[in-house]
């Protein structure tokens, strides 16, 4: 039972910054820019929100700063992607090298190899639902959880709304499908586009708080570890739909989430333990598309 | 960081001793092993007048070795584990060492410098081993004794540790990587457990991850969030910056962690019981003094440095001590507990207390620990 | 006073000149056709009255007043409309966002488009004009005329007194074709003025009221449509007497070997649907045998299927008595199948490669130009060289892509390139769309050259003169079946348009499914 | 003259970046109160200017010019093998097994099963995403990303296992032997793996420029419609090009574990990692094999640079991959792109359908 309680906890925990990812992410997605600096931006949020922290200990200053700083790297993903063109895979393969870069360097000034917040006891942040909280299974996803995780899942909610019921939506789904059409009624597809790309950087921004000050209450310069590769993943596997590639991320989660906790009853295979989170990607993700295109007689992959 | 070298360390015409530090992947603020090791460097520099380097190689330690070696360092400490190059040669070239004899190359934390027949290979190289399993020993004998008193000893509204009758004898252990050098500290633990458990006549689980990594923290709070939920009231982490991750569970459970390397007590104070400490430092002086005084060829080429050196321990126990609870039970407790420590520390000196040493190829045996069942 | 007027309007792409000082002016409540060779320049200088394109220099004016449009918006502001040549519509999404798209409807203040309001009013625009549509499809699903419509009345929506529409017709079946031209003549006496590309000339001279002939970027002249006729529109454009319909008159009748056979064909679209079913025909020697049928009736998927780009889930088809069903491209080219496929860009051309490599392609393989994988590149450039001479293609600089050809040229191209492996039979779909005169006389010639050789070709064309003109005898697909088999001599066009609708001539009703 | 023209374009768009970047480093390198000349010169002289710099710069362009080819392969036919990476790692680690556990044999022929043992791994791992790909069109990106995930992991947990090298104190497998080590040319640390990257190199540029794979890869890449129709199989072609790409990762590991690393560890191929430096490569390099030769020398010289600024003077290492990273990122932009009323120009789609 304990264990069960553990793996929701977990699944919600590890699920959430890649929640944010993914619903940032896949704006961009729609508006057909392939955002691969979601990991930068990732981590970016989580040094400045944890370098603010530090300092100051004044967590809505962290949580701003940590988002405008972000948007300035949308902004330069954007400006060097979409105004002038560049490649968008070098351009954010360039963001994922120079916020380590600057992190080091600064925490390198700052004599230290990880930044702890010793100011913040993260047991605070945790919103305990009364009453919830003590139903079984229930209580451990619902309550417990510092409030951008649960920002996450609303956010899911709102997306969806924003991409399907509103204008910003279709024009961000016009531009990316047909640029042509977009541009010839008149749609400032720049714009949109930059929109996309900053919707992500706030995003991810969050979910960088969360993995840090939120959830650790501290900062290590390669905390991200791959999650927003594995949201860009996500937003691939649900093209980009809200729900479907957020019930992706929760898949990654909920793997991972088993993962790590079944590893402590699998004696030396544990190691082997923490391929299941891909491999299960990987074979729902086969599954998913044999059945999708079971009748396709088209040949090559234009269908 | 840096040192004062000025970037004209090339022209050789200096007759100062220089002395380089090469770091492990954790780089030099790592707050433990490769910080010491700059801040013994630091000190040989302020008192013995040499000059220091510390590099964070980015294209190999070989590499590194080289380079310092060829620009005339004359004593160069290697943090990380790779020596084959150093020792034995790669690629048809000769081994660093006899290429550069002059140069005297200290290898820290391992013994790759001798033959099968345990005699040295060569006599510019000099390796220094922690004997980390006995400070390991010690806090796991640590752990047992604050946890069968943990009632006494902190007040109940800080702790929310489980009751000791309904799983609470359990202990964790997080390691980075399932290599000799995590599995000196776990095995020294367990052993150190188990000798406590034995004296105060209770049984212990332990649970053990050794893959966990060394970089995200987030992975090292999840396995202790596991652990802490089986009923586990102290992990100890033996990873990097995942520990830094169990170190903020342990917090957020209102349990304990043992951090390692260098004193972290006051990263998460009073939810930290105690952090092995490997002190570099120690031997990046002694090596760099003996060098200026001329006596290092005196020296034996393998240097250990064992619990009673100071050069490894736990730490002194300030943070933890502070939030033992006010009352003179308690207190006198705490006491007591210090006593049963410092026997075992002297016990462990004097030779009557045998740790397993896996860093020297010693085989751990579990059986031996008729108290400890490990999961 | 004219409704629009262009002034010396020039329009240079680098050194190349588009638009060379075009002066026309379209009065109000008039449509007007603007005609001319491929790359004459005809969508450039529409691009610029819709302000996609800035000129170079000259001048617009717009019911007298000279304006500068910078965009699209401008233009709409303006009250002028274009429906391009390449439609620009959003395939996922449905008829009525389309139609709103960029104007949508919010509620209130708030972010959110009021979906429900948005429906209604596009509901009331279609039935105004009479236009056959349904607000909730996407424009994925519907057909190539629909999604036209939707073009249309997505200008309309934006109330434009001035529409242009680039080749409406190119991709539209015969019956598309009429009601569009009712549609048109009904916004005229709306009051709308219009501006039609075109290169059918029959259209020319039923819709319009007066012609502007462009030729190589210039204008070569304006008449009124009742002063002027289709053969001497052709002489305008072309600068020679142009033969408008080749005949198909052949010497002998068919011969008796069979060729090709398709036998019970069948096969099944991504929803499990059976888009062909049951399909079953022959083709002689010496045979032009033609498919007509309105759009989405099966005839794409039976190309596909004929051309190696989608299997079977049933039935065989046979080539020179050897069985070749769900063979590849590469496969059936080999056995003496020569492709012009459906979609030039997509399929049948790579505009973002040279003209050279273009004219390898599915024949890359071929021992003359690839010698154990590796180019010969002088073969591939005598062949090119070749095949530019024989078919008379003509183009600016040899190192070009594809892209930068017209389309006629593009189009003779593949015809060339297919034409010169020497096959025995070839599958010629559309293989006239959106080319010009001259160009489409030229590529007739060549198929019905082909067919005098003694081999077989099989036509696909939603142009049904197309068809009637080359085609020695024709089957009709209706909902993946044929639903009639008539030879040239015996044909009516009315009796096909009836087939074609799923009717039996003589009051059968329809055919079964 | 258009020629001319072109290439003084490109020679201003690859230098006007570089300038940048170090630009602005010198800025925070005076900002910190160091001289940004001097550091410069450094770096220029130890990647470039001296022999042993210069040679030891062409030893760490080796493998990044094999995982550029990798990518440049795929990457060209539309196809984002993300993998490289991982098939990398996989090709090095069974190469360095290879050259572990087999003794005793003829240096020449120990070498060639190191680097069949490597290629075989990285065609292994490549297949899978090219399967998934051509049977049953599942997103290789996707695929390849997350396998690469799995494969780090599966790797540890060899190393740490059944293929762990018990003397050693970290992480890591045997040493390889004697025989299956590329000994080095004079004191630098190029070795023979250099050429044979550069030959694969060259045989990379005849395949790309020259042959009907490298035709049907563009053609692929640019219209994949066009390539089926014109009679390309493009599922067979994607699982040709993905096992050439896995070859060419599985080379780039075997050779980097017999030149450079000998045994395998958890940080064998470093940070970002040698797969996805390549992918920078590729694509600063243009996809062309020339290009690609010169973005890995390029980025090899940075990389190197960053061990000798740490080592001959005080800037902090993170300088360098912050001026890496702003190279980088400006090099994704055409800061003088061609002719603007080219620029503009849209190529024929073809009608709707
Ligand atoms: N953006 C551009 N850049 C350079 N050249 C262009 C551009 N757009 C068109 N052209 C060239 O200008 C010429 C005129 O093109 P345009 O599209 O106006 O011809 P068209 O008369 O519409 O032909 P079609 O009947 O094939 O549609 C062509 O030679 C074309 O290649
Ligand atoms: N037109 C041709 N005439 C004669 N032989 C040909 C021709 N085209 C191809 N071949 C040869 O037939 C053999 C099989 O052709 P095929 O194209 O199927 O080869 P493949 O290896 O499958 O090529 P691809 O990679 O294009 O599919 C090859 O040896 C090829 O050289
Ligand atoms: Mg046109
Ligand atoms: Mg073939």
């Amino acid at each position: 039972m304990e264990l069960i309680n553990n793996i929701l906890y977990d699944t919600i925990y590890h699920s959430t910054p890649i929640i944010l990812c993914v619903t940032g992410g896949m704006f961009a997605y729609k508006a057909n820019v392939l955002n691969i600096a979601l990991e930068g931006m990732m981590l970016n949020g989580a040094f400045i929100s944890t370098l603010v922290m530090f300092f100051t200990g004044n967590l809505p200053l962290a949580v701003f700063l940590a988002i405008l700083t972000t948007l300035v790297y949308g902004l330069v993903f954007s400006f060097m992607g979409i105004t002038c063109k560049g490649n968008v895979i070098v351009v954010g393969l360039a963001i994922n090298l120079i916020v380590p870069a600057i992190a080091g360097f600064v925490m390198k000034m700052m004599e230290t190899a990880n930044i702890n917040l010793k100011n913040v006891n993260i047991t605070k942040y945790k919103i305990n639902i009364p009453l919830i909280k003590d139903i079984p299974i229930i209580g451990s996803i619902l309550s417990g959880h510092p409030p951008i995780t649960y920002l996450a899942f609303i956010g899911i909610a709102i997306f969806a709304v924003l991409m399907y019921k509103t204008r910003f939506g279709i024009y961000v789904r016009v531009v990316g499908e047909n640029e042509d059409s977009a541009r010839s009624i008149g749609i400032k597809t720049g714009f949109y586009k930059y929109a996309a790309v900053l919707i992500g950087a706030f995003c991810c921004a969050l979910a960088g708080v969360n993995l840090s000050v939120e959830r650790l209450g501290l900062y290590t310069n390669d905390m991200t570890a791959g999650r927003g590769f594995i949201a860009i993943a996500a937003i691939y596997c649900g093209q980009g739909e809200p729900v479907l590639s957020s019930l992706y991320a929760i898949l990654f989660g909920v793997a991972r989430s088993l993962a790590v906790n079944l590893s402590i009853y699998a004696g030396p295979a544990a190691g082997l333990f923490d391929i299941i989170p891909y491999i299960i990607m990987v074979a729902v993700l086969a599954a998913v598309s044999i059945v999708k295109h079971k009748n396709v007689k088209v040949r090559g992959f234009k269908c | 960081g840096g040192g004062k070298d000025d970037g004209r360390a090339d022209s050789g015409e200096k007759k100062d001793v220089k002395i380089a530090i090469v770091c492990d992947s954790a780089g030099q603020n790592d707050n433990g092993y490769n910080q010491t090791a700059v801040e013994g460097a630091k000190k040989a520099a302020d008192e013995l007048g040499v000059e220091y380097k510390v590099v964070e190689p980015e294209n190999g330690v070989p590499a590194a070795l080289e380079t310092l070696a060829e620009d005339g360092y004359n004593v160069i400490f290697n943090l990380e584990y790779d020596f084959d190059a150093l020792i034995k040669g790669v690629g048809g070239s000769e081994p660093i060492a006899v290429m550069y004899p002059d140069t005297t190359f200290v290898c820290v934390n391992d013994n790759p410098n001798q033959y099968d027949d345990g005699n040295v290979i060569h006599d510019n190289v000099i390796c220094a081993l922690f004997d980390v399993h006995e400070a390991s020993y010690i806090a796991g004998a640590l752990s047992v004794q604050v946890l069968e008193n943990k009632d006494i000893l902190f007040p109940a509204e800080n702790y929310s540790f489980t009751d000791l009758d309904k799983g609470g004898r359990t202990i964790g252990f997080v390691g980075g990587t399932n290599s000799n050098g995590i599995t000196v500290f776990s095995d020294g633990f367990i052993e150190g457990i188990n000798k406590a458990a034995e004296d105060l006549g209770v049984n212990y689980d332990y649970y053990a991850k050794y893959d966990a990594g060394f970089s995200d923290p987030a992975t090292g709070s999840t396995v202790a969030g596991t652990y802490y939920n089986q009923g586990a009231n102290v992990v100890y982490a033996v990873a990097g910056s995942v520990g830094d991750g169990v170190a903020s569970k342990a917090k957020e459970e209102k349990k304990l962690a043992i951090h390692v390397d260098a004193d972290k007590d006051d990263m998460q104070p009073g939810y930290i019981l105690t952090s092995v400490i490997k002190n570099t430092s120690v031997p990046v002086y002694d090596i760099t003094k003996a060098y200026v005084d001329g006596t290092i060829d005196d020296m034996d080429r393998l240097q250990t440095f064992p619990l009673a050196s100071g050069a490894t321990d736990i730490t002194e126990l300030t943070q933890i001590k502070q939030a033992i609870a006010d009352t003179d039970e308690a207190q006198a407790k705490w006491e007591e507990i210090m006593t049963y420590v410092d026997d075992l520390k002297t016990q462990i000196a004097d030779g009557k207390i045998k740790v397993t040493n896996a860093q020297i190829g010693e085989a751990f045996d579990p059986s031996a620990c008729k108290n400890v069942t490990i999961k | 006073m004219s409704m629009v007027e262009v002034v010396d309007l020039t329009k240079r792409f680098g050194g190349f000149t588009a638009n060379d000082k075009i002066s026309l002016s379209v009065e109000e409540q008039e449509i007007k056709c603007i005609v001319g060779e491929n790359g004459a320049g005809k969508s450039t200088l529409m691009n610029m009255l819709y302000g996609l394109l800035q000129p170079t220099s000259g001048k617009i004016l717009i019911r007298g007043k000279e304006v500068q449009m910078s965009s699209p918006i401008d233009a709409i502001a303006k009250g002028i409309g274009m429906v391009h040549q390449h439609f620009k519509l959003v395939p996922s999404l449905t008829v009525y966002e389309n139609i709103l798209l960029g104007v949508e409807i919010k509620k209130g203040k708030t972010l959110f488009v009021d979906q429900r309001t948005e429906i209604k009013k596009v509901r009331e625009l279609i039935d105004r004009y009479h236009f056959e549509l349904d607000p909730l499809d996407k424009i994925e699903d519907i057909s190539v005329g629909g999604r036209q419509r939707v073009e249309i009345l997505k200008m309309l929506y934006r109330n434009v007194d001035i529409l242009i529409l680039d080749e409406p017709t190119a991709v539209l079946t015969p019956q598309e074709v009429d009601d569009l031209m009712v549609s048109l003549k009904n916004l005229k006496k709306q009051g709308k003025t219009i501006i039609v590309i075109t290169h059918k000339l029959r259209e020319v001279m039923e819709l319009s009221d007066s012609v502007t002939v462009i030729k190589k970027g210039k204008v070569a002249g304006h008449v009124k449509t009742k002063d002027t006729s289709e053969t001497e529109l052709a002489q305008m454009m072309v600068g020679r007497n142009v033969v408008l319909t080749v005949s198909s008159e052949r010497k002998g009748p068919v011969s008796k070997d069979i060729i090709y056979e398709v036998k019970d064909l069948c096969t099944i679209n991504e929803s499990g649907k059976e888009m062909v079913s049951d399909l079953s025909f022959r083709v002689h020697k010496g045979e032009i045998l033609g498919i007509a049928g309105v759009e989405g009736n099966g005839q794409s998927e039976l190309v596909k299927l004929m051309t190696g780009l989608m299997e079977s889930t049933k039935g065989t088809i046979t080539f020179l008595g050897k069985d070749i069903t769900n063979q590849w491209p590469a496969q059936l080219r080999r056995e003496g199948i020569g492709i012009i496929p459906e979609d030039r860009y997509a399929q049948g051309l790579c505009s973002d490669m040279s003209i050279s490599d273009n004219c390898i392609a599915g024949y890359h393989g071929n021992p003359d130009v690839c010698k154990k994988g590796i180019f010969n590149q002088k073969a591939i450039c005598a062949k090119r060289d070749n095949l530019i001479d024989e078919f008379d293609i003509r183009l600016g600089d040899i190192n070009e892509k594809i892209g930068c050809l017209s389309g006629g040229n593009a189009q003779k191209i593949i015809v060339a390139r297919e034409l010169s492996a020497d096959p025995k039979l070839l599958i010629a779909c559309q293989p006239t769309r959106g080319v010009d005169i001259g160009s489409i006389e030229s590529i007739h010639k060549h198929i019905l050259k082909f067919r005098d050789e003694g081999n077989a070709v099989i036509l696909i064309s939603c142009e049904l003169s197309e068809i009637l003109s080359l085609s020695d005898n024709m089957i009709v697909m209706y909902k993946g079946k044929i639903s009639g088999r008539v030879s040239q001599s015996e044909v009516e066009t009315e009796s096909i348009g009836l087939l074609m609708a799923g009717i039996q001539p003589g009051g059968k009703g329809a055919v079964h499914e | 003259m258009n020629k001319k023209e072109g290439i003084i374009r490109n020679i201003l768009n690859s230098i006007l970046p570089i300038f940048l970047a170090f630009v602005i480093g010198g800025v925070v390198i005076a900002c910190i109160g160091e001289n940004p000349m001097e550091t410069y010169w450094i770096l220029l002289k130890k990647s470039f200017l001296s022999s042993t710099g210069f040679m030891n710069t062409l030893h760490y362009a080796s493998p990044l010019i094999l995982t550029g080819l990798a990518i440049a392969v795929t990457f060209k036919a539309d196809l984002y093998n993300m993998g490289v990476e991982g098939q990398m790692l996989f090709g090095g680690f069974f190469a360095g097994i290879a050259g572990a556990y087999i003794t005793g044999m003829n240096p020449f022929l120990h070498k060639f099963i190191c680097f069949a043992a490597g290629v075989l791994c990285g065609m292994a791992f490549a297949l899978i995403p090219a399967l998934l790909k051509a049977k049953c069109r599942v997103n290789e990106m996707v695929v390849t990303l997350m396998l690469n995930y799995a494969m780090a992991k599966a790797l540890e947990f060899l190393s740490t296992g059944v293929f762990r090298d018990l003397g050693s104190g970290y992480v890591a497998t045997p040493i390889i032997k004697e025989s299956a080590m590329f000994s080095r040319f004079g004191r630098s640390r190029l070795t023979m793996f250099f050429v044979i990257a550069v030959i694969v190199l060259i045989i990379m540029y005849v395949v790309m420029k020259k042959s009907k794979l490298g035709y049907e890869i563009t053609a692929i890449g640019k219209n994949s419609e066009f390539a089926e129709a014109t009679g390309m199989n493009v599922a067979k072609k994607t699982i040709v090009l993905m096992l050439l790409s896995g070859a060419l990762a599985g080379l780039a590991g075997a050779g980097y574990m017999m030149s450079e690393q000998f045994k395998y560890t958890l940080n064998f191929s470093g940070t970002p990692g040698l797969g996805w430096d390549g992918m920078l490569i590729a694509l600063l390099g243009g996809h062309s094999p020339g290009g690609i030769l010169i973005a890995a020398i390029f980025y090899a010289a940075l990389k190197t640079g960053s061990d000798n600024i740490n080592m001959y003077t005080n800037v902090p290492k993170e300088i360098v991959a912050l001026i890496q990273g702003l190279i980088i990122l400006f090099l994704a932009v055409k800061f003088i792109s061609e002719r603007m009323d080219l620029k503009g120009r849209r190529l024929h789609n073809g009608t709707d359908q």
